[in-house]
């Protein structure tokens, strides 16, 4: 099993679990975060006091999957969220060594 | 013509008529001083905070400040356009199509009661109080172009609309350029497939509490007195704000099984401005049934109708503020009463039948051509007007400036910053 | 039985007295007619954005809408009500026990005004005014039944509860429909043991100040003029909002050696309602006591004998509102004077002593007889017509919906989406 | 020294003029209590929620109910303290220095009206208005010390200052307490290094837009009656508000290219203060230009020089209220006019000239007179009460504390509790 | 050194914790997320325009335990979130390799 | 390559980040999370009823890197983010077997 983390443009967060969804991947967590790299932030100025924000809003998606299945979604969500520019983000893969299904305790791949 | 209508705004404003005889010398009134300044004070608490929180809840996070900013910018521009030249050409005597500049720069406004302007209160009173039905028309139609206009195009639009549009015609045109502006600017980028749910339905709901508190300001202050004319229309205003919000709820119940809170307030806001221009000639009763039929009516040009013709009037300005004054109009034509209202008289002394309930059916045609006039000159006024800030400055933001949100592309601040 | 007391509400209920003489020919006043207009909306502003706030803020985020959404559709609801029946069974002459039908339809309530209902504004700014009443009474009850019960539930309770309980008896209940409420629901899920905090004490903060503010309509214009007894209520209301936060605050500062926001902020609303029965009756020195008292009873109520008892008042409607409303009862029969309210004449034609102070002590054993016929008769109504409810649409929402929360379950639609 | 002023707040306070001649004998006047008690109402509203939401809006999250505390708190400290001894030592007679106690605990303080204390109007109407404003001049001080200072030297050195520098000078001193406050305590921890931005720019623009509407109670409330001078004051508020907003933002233009909302609010909150001293004695024209001055040098004070200095006046309460001020003195010097304000009579009867615009250079040296008189008592006497609060409870929380948050250090609370 | 991760009902928040305090794991770090998966989702109607919503509010947590706790933790974690309804959530167990805690550098197992 | 992730107290984020990027540190990804540990939380007491608040209030970096900068990583995080008191926070480094640049596919060590 693995892990895949995806840190992408908040705008594309939509596309993104579509097309997962077209693909058959159903299962996942999302979480807001903020993020910093190459793409360049902006300035804020509150009364004269002028602010750099280069922590810009990013939604971070978590998938585990079967490994069979990882380079398929790892093509088709980062095609969902290019855009081409800075900032895009980035996938991360990780292994996962169990999962269990709280509900009925499945575990393993079954339990995704 | 006579441009000192003490009339409730909107009605019966093309028929040409003498101003109300208004017999007794003018002398100041402290109670009807003191009602029409607490009646300004209402009206612009309409626009801020009333109208800013309404639509600023109703749009997506990013674009909260901007939202609200477009309806503040127009409390401090208007109000600086008002005293220059707006209050001049929209009250002082001129051509028949707009004022002239007597009272440019205000000279001859002055603190002594004019009969022309309300006979128990100072001229600058009246003045004030015209002011901020000046501001908020403009603040209203903002809503339709909520998220993707820039703001220097809105800060533009909105002064070339007063000027061309607004001054001139003063109460035709209320909500009326609402869908021009939709229409013209376009969809938001991701509309109607991306969520654009709104971001705070708790701002909107303290929004329309105050428009509603404020409204009261708006109707009854338009009687120029503390007079019953004032009681009966806040009585109309009230009325209709809550079967509004009824109306609206019901609909939604039938269709989808629940009523919404963002419904009901939507609801409340259509029966008010739908209740304007009838307000002050109608009795509570029929102003009940306005007020419903307002808000089943909106809310089926909004879940409905406007689904179906995939405009994008982003916060439905028009469906709410547009259709409202046009229903609104029509019905006064139906239920206008000299019983309420007797300020115009026949020849004979008597005063004059006035709607339908008067047996005056020929009022509703009048109310029909006041209709029909204003949806043309407004909607033709204000096409124009954007082909030319268009021009000028162009009208919608980038698309990445959209994406970003106009707090930031506009404004260069955000609306929240909890994890500070 | 006249109906038509224009005494500050609740006070003095139970006297048999005739309506107080008002000599002078009905004649409307400007400045009465303009106090009585803004008090009216100050009122409603009370209801919305006022209370809807004070108590929206005090639930869990998903509750937020469903909250405020009940006081909002009693604006609506209860608006309805009172113009078809309810101001005509509250306030028309009838059987001793309810009004008539005489003024249904709002028949014969018109703008002249009448010598019964002010002498000096019209019949339909006293009608509008007390509707504002009829709509925050049942408003605040709701408070007891936050994040579990029905909306459907809620909307049908309190039209029955105003018509059965408010219309007759009018102004003697306020917020004693509350326990019962806390009592028939039963707890919330998960309550005491899961953590229940305020979603935004930010919004109970603006929630209070408008409440603070709308109180001067609400006991001010209860003198249905702006006369110097409505001073005297205002004086009699800021003074014991003051001291009854401070009240609370020093509880707390006690116990918790903190004093926190919303401690002040209840403290006020608790010193406000309060003064409510004594304000118009009572000097300001008395008024800073009676809202201190407030502020440190009401204090102990919830912090300590609430969780002695263990029953969920979600939103401590009955430990703030029914007992302030008490000990604010029992008080004017100490404190009301007739330098400040002499509206009540004995044969002699001097003014008749009202309170302990004036040397009349019986009058606190009439306004305990009223406190405690108000509890039997607020109580019984209010739980036999929740019986009868629960019948009929059940109260309480199921398990599941209740921790999905009433935003989602009864309106669909969330309070906030700010990740939109 | 008569301390029954009529005028407008802070003007023409040094003049030793007899009180201005009211003739007609006292008589209460409907209209006027009617807007005495509104304008009353509107000054509360201006503080809570008004200012508390202004400046709660701009700290960080964790200090968002202190900071809205510090307002209300001062809502419930100083009507006591008022109540007990503040209007006896404003408003009686006593010595030059300072009034008596002849009106302590409210002795003699009634219902009917006194010539000294507005003819037409309740003296309780009076008093509990000048209430009002005792109310939020500390609370605007309080924005010099935010996100820093203890609860207990906050309330404590309030009272104090109340006792010793405001009821004895009462109108001189709007603001000035502020940069005293902001060098005393220090920064802020982390400032500027650390990033501090406001944490909701929503409820700040819905504490100005408040605080807006309030000021017309403030301005033309001071006019004690529903008069055509309130009316005046009235209108040179809204222009002030309506080009301070222009003035900063056109500011903001110049160095950034962008103007924001939190600029636009800050601009109008500066006009207002800023006509404050010279309403009710300026015409329209001259309080436009006065607003937009102020809008321009509040700004440039704000971001330009506070930078330079590096004091950490944390919410601005110097650079826009303290600066608005001063500026409004001095313009008042220039612009006060008899045309306005003809209270005072030269010997011969003839309304006095006032400002330079009547020919009367010499008044703008009565205005700086007032101005560094009222600096440096307000200066010193803040200074010396900060040292003795100190001294006996100190006045800044400690560092951890400060991290942790004015909200749980000091109140045990937190302002937003969303996951919930 | 195991991770896990748990996905579970927010309203089960409170029990979750509270049956990982009485066998003894104290240190855990929790984060708001929204989730999806065979959980149904909601509608939500906004002026009559119409919103699926299937992502939903879950809460995570995020345990750092030494290897030999791991089963028992999944266990009592498992048992206190279950209701036995769609949408309880997972677990996830994956390797960690180090941990310092940053007060005093301590390492290791030693540092959790 | 390793994720370093840290969870670091709210008010050192603004050193963290400097310390990081004086480094050469820029891609990072940050959330806002509560933490339990034997930091003690506090009291809140909302009209009388009392809450024990022991989630505080916590910031998480997530920093993925190459494997030969993980321990001068670690002790910048570690020395920035120190205060020595209770509640300074954790580090837990683990492995990722990929990472993929969005923008433009690149993947492995040079996608960070
Ligand atoms: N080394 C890293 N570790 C964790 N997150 C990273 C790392 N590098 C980038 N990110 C995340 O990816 C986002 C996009 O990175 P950025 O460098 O701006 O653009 P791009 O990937 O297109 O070069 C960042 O905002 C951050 O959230
Ligand atoms: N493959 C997955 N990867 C990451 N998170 C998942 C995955 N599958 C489910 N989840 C998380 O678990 C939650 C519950 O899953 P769901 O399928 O609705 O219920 P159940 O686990 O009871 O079948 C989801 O909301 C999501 O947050
Ligand atoms: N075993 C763990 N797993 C995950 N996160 C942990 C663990 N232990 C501690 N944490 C996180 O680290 C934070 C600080 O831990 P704490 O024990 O309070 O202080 P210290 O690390 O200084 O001993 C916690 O608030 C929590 O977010």
């Amino acid at each position: 099993m693995k892990k895949i983390e995806a840190v992408v443009q908040p705008h594309k967060m939509e596309d993104v679990r579509e097309a997962l969804k077209d693909i058959g991947v159903d299962g996942m967590t999302i979480s807001d975060v903020r993020g910093h790299g190459r793409q360049k932030g902006h300035r804020e100025v509150y009364r004269g006091q002028e602010y750099t924000v280069d922590l810009l809003p990013k939604v971070k998606f978590e998938v585990v999957v079967p490994d069979n299945r990882v380079e398929e979604i790892v093509k088709t969500l980062g095609d969902a969220a290019r855009t081409g520019k800075l900032g895009d983000g980035k996938i991360f893969i990780s292994s996962v060594e169990d999962a269990i299904r709280i509900r009925n305790n499945d575990r393993g791949e079954g339990a995704l | 013509m006579r441009r000192t209508l003490w009339l409730t705004p909107w009605l019966l404003c093309l028929l040409a008529i003498p101003a109300a005889a208004q017999t007794a010398p003018p002398a100041l009134s402290a109670g009807d001083n003191a009602w029409m300044l607490v009646s300004a004070a209402l009206v612009l608490m309409m626009t801020g905070p009333g109208l800013a929180l309404f639509y600023g809840g109703l749009v997506r996070t990013k674009n909260v400040l901007g939202t609200m900013m477009q309806s503040f910018i127009l409390m401090a521009l208007i109000t600086l356009l008002w005293a220059v030249v707006g209050y001049s050409l929209a009250f002082s005597e001129g051509t028949p199509v707009i004022g002239g500049l007597q009272y440019a720069f205000l000279r001859g406004v002055g603190l002594d009661p004019n009969a022309d302007y309300g006979s128990t209160v100072p001229h600058q009173t009246y003045m004030i109080y015209q002011l901020m039905f000046a501001i908020i028309t403009p603040a209203l139609i903002s809503g339709a172009f909520a998220e993707r206009m820039k703001f220097s195009a809105m800060a533009l639009f909105s002064v070339l609309w007063s000027l061309v549009v607004y001054f001139p015609l003063a109460h035709m045109i209320w909500g009326k350029g609402g869908l021009m502006n939709a229409l013209y600017l376009g969809k938001r980028h991701g509309y109607p497939h991306e969520p654009m749910k709104p971001h705070s339905v708790v701002l909107s709901f303290i929004g329309a509490c105050l428009l509603w508190v404020g409204w009261f300001g708006f109707n009854a202050g338009s009687a120029i007195a503390a007079s019953s004319l004032a009681t009966s229309a806040f009585v109309a205003t009230h009325f209709a704000g809550a079967t509004g919000a009824l109306g609206w709820s019901l609909g939604e119940w039938f269709r989808n099984g629940k009523c919404s809170a963002l419904g009901a307030i939507s609801g409340s806001v259509a029966g008010l401005a739908t209740i304007t221009p009838a307000s002050g000639f109608v009795k509570p009763m029929p102003a009940l049934l306005i007020g419903f039929v307002a808000g089943v009516v909106c809310y089926l040009m909004v879940a409905v109708v406007k689904g179906k013709f995939g405009y994008d009037d982003s916060l439905d300005a028009f469906g709410v503020h547009g259709i409202g004054g046009t229903i609104g109009t029509l019905s006064a034509g139906v239920f206008a009463t000299n019983a309420i209202n007797n300020g115009l008289k026949e020849a004979s002394g008597h005063a004059q039948a006035m709607g339908l309930v008067d047996g005056n059916p020929g009022q509703i045609l009048h109310q029909l051509a006041a209709v029909v006039i204003g949806w043309v000159l407004a909607g033709a006024g204000t096409w124009i007007i954007l082909k030319v800030v268009d021009q000028l400055v162009g009208v919608r933001v980038g698309r990445d400036e959209e994406i970003e949100g106009l707090d930031l592309s506009q404004h260069g601040e955000e609306g929240y910053n909890f994890e500070g």
